[in-house]
């Protein structure tokens, strides 16, 4: 099973460089939301069909791949942007960034020891480079929408991880992480809502008045 | 009963004395100019007259005019009490009068000045500025040289530290900041007493003044008080320079008193010749010139600490 | 010393029942100052019992805070402290009701003896304790209360910043302290005092210095004492005679109690403490001499006392770091006796500053003149106190300075140069005793003699309410018996001084004492030439016209603007210092042969705090406002930066 | 009885919600801090120490956080009474759910003995604090509404990758995976250390986010300076307190490895640059509410020094963490008065609040004094104890920076604080007055403060020296 759920991680990786280096936050959206329907597959791919890893798969369907980029993609049509204007870092110095943390990840991920059964996954760098591209978009960039989606990778960096423990710890996790996410992107779909309503725009940069 | 009279014998040398020493000066001056001078008696007519002259007081006065000089008698005749004449042992001895000694003349000082003020003249005011300058750069010098004499007699009381030993100590290897001791006392004197290079008693010229400048507007009885606390106070800070430079103790008292009054006249003809000879110190440069001294001062306690 | 603490309790609530009062009525007043004079008595009574018992008294409670103890100890060494304290704040409080009386300022008299009260019993806390934790509490509380104190008159800009001032640097100098007795607890292991000498090595140094920091912040010694002058010159007088007369002496407390505790002195301390003495003494003075505003000047003459106080000390050290108890204990009785006199004859000297502010409304010197007509009582006690400052017979201030030059004479009679050259002190002390003359006849001529120099000054009508005059005369009686009796404190010096370091206990302090008797005597004396040549100068002038006008120099019209003012009078002498001290001057230049009108004005700014301080601090803190303005630039981004970062650097911090 | 702690106020959410009286829904705040503080006191005298495997209990640590939380919750909620009575036309049917929420997610957080748990109740304190940091509805609210958000959620999802990072090194370590603290503890020798040190760090940096360690701690000016005063109060107090108690539980399991040599460092240098930071920062801080954020991070350095050192320092810690929550709720409460009056908080606009509103300026001054640690104050005795453990320690120059940052602190912070309170007062909004339940809330939070520095019951001393023995006992 071990080589679907790595193809499943390369294909997160790809992903999670797709976001870093595309400018129109559409694609963005719709990029993490099939990084969640891929995430979905994981536990599937790494614990078989159990009733269990079928609800953990299905909730972050629902959630990871449809409703929340649904939310957003409905956030940016009300406020109609289109694209990410000037990033604060340029798009080729993030995508250099991201590869680096990549490689950090799996240089990191090397000093980590592992039990026998995840000998040779992916899982543990995929997660930390998805952390860090994550972390990544949501430093360079200037719209609440992208910070959010950078929000959105960071979750999914954490899930793939939380995925490992799946069946060590049932249901804690899991329940954890799509609990957080729910909540989380909820309120702050609600933010965004009212910092629409105030400035009629999502880009950060108009939050910038409480500085020193 | 020896102890009275003593003590009697003391303050009736300063008393009479006193105002003869002033004549001296003055004749000596004369002399140095080819004039005959005046009486070396005249200061005691001077006093006489002022004595009996009526005075006159500024309105804006108050009763520390008089206080003033009151002041400028009563503490030399306090402080004479502490200093031996000569080889005469003074009447008050103890552990520590020197700093009494230096601190009455303070006391004086604080009289005199505040007496000037009194008046509200600006004149009179900045001759008190003036004394209490000069006073304060003068004060740490006189510390010097008492730290010195202190060190060498190892004793602190005036009498002891013009003991008798003196005459051994010259011929010693302190000699030297004995020397020094004798001329920075001398520099004192002459600014305490307001002499030329550092004051002219007798220019007409106020605003070139510092201690006649003080009292200008005392006149009659206080004014005579004045002079003769001047006088005194001549008498008294000269004769440790004259004890120094004469330490010969002949075994009678007549004999050391005779000695000691034969130094004062010397020293009073000393003060003429300098004040002939000399020429006055602009007011700027007499800083200068006490701070000098007082190198020279620390100097000669250098040469008697190591 | 159940007296004792009944009586600090008083003097703590003294200030509680007022709160209640009316705001205009005269009975708070009143019972504050009652309480206070019933518990100032009281805690005299039990120093008074504590002190003829012989042995220290004791009292010791649990106290459940972390390390701390109540643990109070009342020996010779406090009750020297504690009995000026007495007497300033029982005077002060009868001081305030015609100084600062309810009716007249309705809107802090309440809180004003709240707190005068509250800093009254701190003080008390502070000489008494004896446990660390119990010390540190008393000091806070007592530098907290200073400063409501100072900022009584809140509403005005210069009392805010003396005041932020003051807390800023007592706060400093607690953090020292704060590290002092963590430190001295490490060593001994407990919180409570240790015993006297029975500290060696270890981290003496450091306890050193950081006392030295700590406790000098309090006493004003230079260059610590940017607080004081501003201080001193907001609060209202009888506060200002507290902090100067009392207030800065627990900084002195605190450094002796510290130095009693170690076995061995080495001899660089006391060479520090002399110096830091001189420096105080010399430039404090210096900075006196240079200042226009009456209680700023007298500010700065405590900087100076505390130098003297401080030569003494160092004296005292070095005495013991050379193993000659004659000479530490003449040092430390004359700098005890003059810790006693200072507080005695500044308080005077404050109280009468009051008394002239509080009728001519002003501070500026130059704006008094001819003010003994109408104030005979506070010129007499000026007088009094200034003749006392400036350590003339026959007043107590001489005492005190006579024996420390004494120990300073002593000092060269040691071997070896490196004590030998301690004598130097003695011409240090001349040079300030000759300045402090020269800035009081100043100070003292220019306010009470020669003629009025504005209207305000002109039309004073009314000397010292006799509820301001009491307490002056009390203390003016208190300077001369020192001054007059000196042999009736001997014993006390000595036994304080055993307390501070034992091997004196051989000694006995009569022989170096023994002249004290004649020294009053010759003050007698003194007094009884001057009455007897006055009064007869007085007959002799009783009849003479007194119509005339000043001897002008021909000049024909005089005006009292043209007298000598205080800068002029002392500008000869200043100048001689002008290295330290940077003396402004403005104007003044007059050219031509029929010049025009021209202003001149100068002033000595502090050469510390206003020199240094505070620009360093201005720049410093514009730094901070830029690093503020980059670091939190508004930007979520930048933050998440942080964030990010710091998880790198941890974890790679980790991994190594 | 300990359910009932989170259950009440949950319960109470959708009453507040429902009943349509204002002043009643006002009301349901007081009435549920009451009950709260009941429920703790009893349950710290009946209930005994939670038993290994419970999901939620009690032991000292959780106790003494309950013991400052509850307090100061119910001060704040007095305080909100009449607070929102000024606000009507805010509203308070988002406010009062908010905070019952609020209290229930504390109550949680601070007596659950899963960390899994634990970490969930403490995002929902984040979630449900959000909406009262928006309590104004303006364009400054929401920006920092947001900011809080953002960054305390990234915060909040390290902790969880951290707990995940826990529960791996158990897995590795061979022993059945659990985030039961007794649990932990019990495996503590045998977890794996890479990802037990990593897992430290993501907590550490998680929670110190939420903590407002420095430089974690950039929302807190925004959100402390937007918000209410009496949020303020509950977030420098409460919230910080909670977070301080996640990063000691976090340490007892380091403690129980045997690897407390390795977290101490990062905590101890976390916590200087907090210090030194605040120092910086407060210097000519030109707003009164930022500048009390930064004296609360000024404050959270202090702990993690305290904790970074270790032995009496520990101790004096947790005894600052409690006189700290104390003595900032009096601060915020004073200062939300004074800029509610002066209807601003520039020192700019600032000026005699002592003349304008007797209480509450004297009430700010006094509680500026507290917070830097002058007696007769309880905050004195926790910071000399701190420095106490830091100089036994022998760090003499950990402790003399952490002197001279005080004393830098002191200056800026007297600055301001002096600025405001003192002098002739400027223009202000006269219909605001102090009134009883805006100004008694935080007179007694003073006066617990200072009831700390008097005396120091002999149970808080054993609780708090358990509460220390369960840190780093055995270590």
């Amino acid at each position: 099973m071990t080589e679907l759920s790595n193809l499943c991680l390369l294909l997160v990786i790809l992903v999670n460089f797709f976001a870093l280096g595309s400018s129109r936050l559409t694609a963005c959206i719709q990029a993490v939301a099939l990084q969640g329907a891929v995430l979905a597959l994981l536990p599937l791919a790494t614990h078989g069909l159990s009733s269990h890893s079928l609800l953990l798969a299905g909730g972050a369907l629902a959630l990871k791949g449809v409703f929340i980029p649904w939310l957003l993609l409905r956030a940016i049509r009300e406020v109609h942007i289109r694209r990410e204007m000037e990033p604060l870092i340029g798009f080729v110095p993030t995508l250099l960034l991201g590869a680096l943390a990549t490689a950090g990840a799996f240089i990191f991920a090397d000093l980590l020891p592992l039990v026998e059964a995840h000998q040779g996954g992916l899982f543990i760098p995929t997660s930390l480079a998805t952390l860090f591209s994550g972390f990544l978009l949501l430093i360079s960039r200037r719209k609440a929408i992208t910070q959010v989606v950078g929000y959105l990778i960071l979750e999914n960096g954490i899930f793939i991880f939380g995925i490992l423990l799946a069946e060590a710890m049932p249901m804690m996790v899991e329940a954890g992480v799509l609990l957080d996410l729910l909540v989380g992107v909820f309120v702050m779909g609600i933010v965004l809502d009212q910092i629409n309503r105030e400035f009629s725009t999502l880009d950060t940069e108009q939050l910038s008045a409480l500085k020193e | 009963m020896e102890m009275l009279a003593r003590t009697a014998l003391h303050l009736l040398l300063l008393l009479l004395v006193a105002p003869l020493l002033q004549g001296v000066i003055v004749r000596t001056k004369a002399l140095f100019a080819g004039r005959v001078g005046a009486p070396l008696l005249q200061p005691y007519h001077d006093l006489a007259r002022l004595l009996r002259k009526e005075c006159v007081v500024s309105r804006t006065t108050t009763w520390v005019f008089l206080a003033g000089p009151a002041a400028g008698v009563a503490v030399p005749i306090l402080a004479a009490l502490f200093m031996p004449f000569g080889a005469l042992p003074a009447p008050i001895a103890f552990t520590g009068d020197l700093l009494l000694f230096v601190y009455l003349f303070g006391v004086a000082r604080f009289f005199t000045v505040a007496s000037a003020l009194d008046t509200g003249s600006s004149f009179e005011g900045m001759g008190g500025a003036r004394e209490v300058t000069f006073a304060c750069l003068a004060e740490p010098i006189v510390l010097f040289c008492l730290i010195v004499l202190a060190r060498i007699a190892d004793a602190l009381s005036l009498t002891a530290l013009l003991g008798p030993h003196l005459a051994a100590t010259w011929r010693g290897p302190a000699g030297l900041s004995l020397g020094l001791v004798v001329v920075c006392l001398l520099v004192v004197l002459l600014v305490e007493n307001s002499r030329i290079p550092f004051d002219d008693p007798n220019t007409h010229l106020e605003l070139t003044m510092i201690h006649e400048v003080m009292v200008l507007d005392h006149s009659g009885p206080p004014l005579a008080m004045v002079l003769y606390g001047a006088a005194l106070k001549l008498m008294v800070l000269g004769a440790p320079i004259v004890r120094l430079l004469l330490p010969v103790n002949t075994g009678s008292w007549a004999g050391d008193a005779l000695v000691f009054l034969g130094g004062m006249l010397l020293l009073a003809m000393l003060i003429g010749v300098i004040e002939s000879i000399m020429a006055r110190l602009r007011l700027v440069r007499i800083p200068q010139v006490l701070i000098g001294t007082t190198m020279l001062s620390g100097f000669a306690l250098v040469l008697v600490l190591r | 010393m159940i007296w004792f603490v009944a009586g600090m309790l008083l003097i703590a609530l003294s200030g509680v029942p007022g709160l209640f009062a009316d705001r205009h009525g005269r009975g708070g007043e009143r019972l504050a100052c009652l309480l206070v004079l019933a518990g100032s008595a009281a805690v005299a009574g039990g120093v008074i019992i504590a002190l003829a018992s012989g042995a220290p008294a004791l009292l010791t409670r649990p106290w459940t805070v972390p390390g701390g103890e109540l643990a109070l100890r009342l020996d010779p060494l406090a009750a020297l402290f504690i009995l000026p304290l007495c007497l300033v704040v029982g005077g002060g409080a009868v001081y305030g009701l015609g100084y600062w009386p309810q009716r007249e300022h309705p809107g802090n008299g309440r809180r004003f003896r709240l707190f005068y009260g509250l800093l009254g019993a701190s003080m008390l806390l502070v000489l008494t304790a004896d446990n660390s934790l119990l010390f540190l509490f008393a000091w806070e509380v007592m530098a907290v209360t200073a400063f409501f104190l100072v900022t009584t008159e809140q509403e005005r800009a210069e009392a805010r910043r003396a005041g932020f001032i003051y807390l800023v640097t007592a706060h400093a100098g607690a953090l020292a302290l704060f590290a002092l007795f963590a430190l001295l607890a490490q060593e001994t292991g407990s919180l409570h005092f240790p015993a006297a000498a029975s500290l060696a090595g270890g981290s003496a140094t450091l306890l050193f210095l950081l006392g030295l920091f700590g406790f000098g912040f309090k006493a004003g010694l230079m260059p610590l004492h940017i607080w004081l002058p501003i201080a001193h010159a907001a609060a209202p007088s009888h506060a200002s005679a507290l902090l100067s007369g009392i207030v800065l002496k627990t900084g002195i407390y605190g450094l002796l109690r510290l130095t009693s505790f170690f076995a061995v002195i080495p001899p660089w301390w006391g060479w520090t403490v002399l110096l830091l003495g001189v420096i105080s003494g010399v430039f404090g003075v210096a900075l006196a001499l240079a200042q226009h505003d009456l209680k700023r000047l007298l500010a700065y003459h405590s900087v100076e006392n505390i130098g003297i106080i401080t030569i003494g000390i160092g004296l005292a050290l070095l005495g013991r770091s050379f193993g000659l108890p004659e000479l530490t204990l003449l040092a430390m009785s004359g700098a005890l006796l003059h810790v006693v006199n200072h507080g005695l004859f500044k308080s005077l000297l404050f109280y009468s500053a009051g008394s002239v502010v509080h009728a001519t409304g002003s501070r500026e010197i130059d704006h008094y003149g001819g003010l003994l007509r109408q104030q005979p009582w506070t010129a007499v006690c000026f007088l009094a106190g200034a003749v006392a400052i400036c350590g003339l017979p026959p007043f107590n201030g001489f005492v005190s300075e006579w024996l420390i030059y004494l120990a300073a004479f002593g000092a060269s009679r040691g071997e070896g140069l490196n004590l030998r050259l301690a004598v130097l002190a003695a011409p240090a002390l001349a040079l300030i005793g000759g300045l402090a003359v020269a800035c009081f006849v100043k100070v003292f001529g220019v306010t009470f003699l020669g003629a009025p120099r504005s209207a305000a000054a002109a039309t004073v009508n009314h000397d010292a309410a006799p509820s301001m005059r009491g307490p002056m005369l009390a203390l003016l009686l208190a300077c001369a018996w020192i001054g007059l009796l000196p042999g009736t404190l001997a014993p006390l010096l000595q036994s304080a001084v055993a307390t501070w370091v034992t091997p004196v206990k051989a000694v006995n302090l009569a022989a170096p004492l023994a002249p004290l008797p004649l020294v009053g005597a010759t003050g007698w004396v003194l007094l009884i030439y001057l009455a007897g040549l006055g009064w007869w100068l007085h007959r002799r002038t009783r009849q003479a016209p007194r119509d005339v006008s000043t001897w002008g120099c021909g000049y024909a019209a005089p005006t009292p603007r043209m007298q000598y003012t205080a800068s002029s009078f002392a500008d000869l002498l200043v100048s001689q210092f002008r290295f330290g001290l940077w003396t402004e001057r403005h104007g003044g230049k007059v050219s031509g042969i029929f010049p025009t009108t021209r202003e001149f004005a100068s002033h000595t700014p502090d050469a510390v705090l206003d020199r240094v301080l505070v620009p360093g601090f201005r720049s410093l803190a514009r730094g901070c406002s830029w690093l503020r303005a980059r670091v939190q630039n508004g930007r979520v981004p930048t933050y998440l930066l942080y964030v990010a970062l710091t998880l790198l650097t941890l974890l790679i911090v980790t991994a190594r | 009885m300990l359910a009932a702690l989170i259950l009440l106020p949950l319960l109470l959410v959708p009453v507040a919600w429902l009943i349509p009286w204002y002043r009643v829904r006002s009301w349901l705040l007081p009435v549920a801090g009451a009950s709260h503080l009941l429920l703790v006191v009893l349950a710290l005298g009946g209930v005994p120490d939670a038993a290994p495997g419970e999901w939620i209990g009690l032991d000292p640590l959780s106790r003494l956080v309950l013991l400052v939380a509850s307090p100061l919750y119910l001060g704040c909620a007095l305080y909100a009474v009449d607070y929102l009575e000024m606000r009507r036309e805010r509203g308070n049917r988002t406010m009062v759910p908010c905070l019952l929420l609020f209290l229930s997610a504390l109550s949680m957080a601070a007596m659950s003995r899963h960390l899994g748990l634990m970490w969930l109740a403490l995002e929902t304190t984040t979630l449900a604090s959000a909406p009262l940091i928006y309590f104004n509805r303006n364009r400054l609210s929401i920006e920092a509404t947001w900011k809080y958000l953002l960054i305390c959620s990234v915060g909040i999802a390290l902790a969880m990758l951290g707990l995940l990072f826990f529960a791996y090194a158990a897995l590795r370590g061979g022993v059945p995976v659990s985030l039961l603290l007794s649990d932990l503890l019990a495996a503590g020798p045998v977890l794996s250390r890479p990802w037990l040190h990593a897992g430290f760090v993501l907590l550490l940096v998680g929670f110190g986010t939420k903590m407002g360690l420095a430089p974690l701690h950039a929302w807190k000016p925004d959100a402390y300076g937007e918000a209410p005063g009496l949020v303020g109060a509950l977030l420098a107090g409460g919230l910080t307190s909670l977070a301080f108690l996640a990063v000691l539980r976090t340490l007892q399991v380091m403690n129980a490895a045997g690897a407390l040599g390795m977290a101490r460092p990062l905590l101890l240098g976390l916590g200087l640059l907090s210090l030194l930071l605040a120092a910086l920062f407060m210097m000519r801080q030109g707003d009164f509410k930022r500048m009390l954020a930064y004296s609360s991070i000024e404050h959270m350095g202090l702990l993690a020094v305290g904790v970074g050192i270790g032995g009496l320092a520990t101790f004096g810690a947790l005894l600052h963490m409690i006189n700290n929550s104390l003595a900032k709720g009096c601060l915020f409460l004073s200062a939300g008065n004074i800029h509610r009056a002066f209807a601003s908080k520039r020192l700019a606009d600032v000026r005699g609040a002592l003349v304008a509103l007797p209480f509450s300026g004297a009430l700010f001054l006094t509680a500026f004094l507290a917070v830097t640690g002058t007696p007769p104050f309880g905050i004195f005795l926790s910071e000399f104890t701190i420095l106490r453990g830091i100089f036994g320690a022998g760090r003499l120059w950990v402790g003399l920076a952490v002197l001279v940052l005080l004393a830098t602190v002191f200056i800026g912070m007297g600055a301001s604080v002096l600025a405001v309170s003192q002098g002739e007062p400027t223009e202000r909004d006269m219909a605001f007055t102090d009134r009883f339940l805006l100004v008694a809330p935080p007179l007694l939070l003073l006066l617990a403060v200072l009831f700390l520095g008097l005396y120091i019951p002999e149970s808080l001393r054993l609780l708090l020296e358990q509460a220390q023995a369960l840190v780093e006992g055995g270590a």
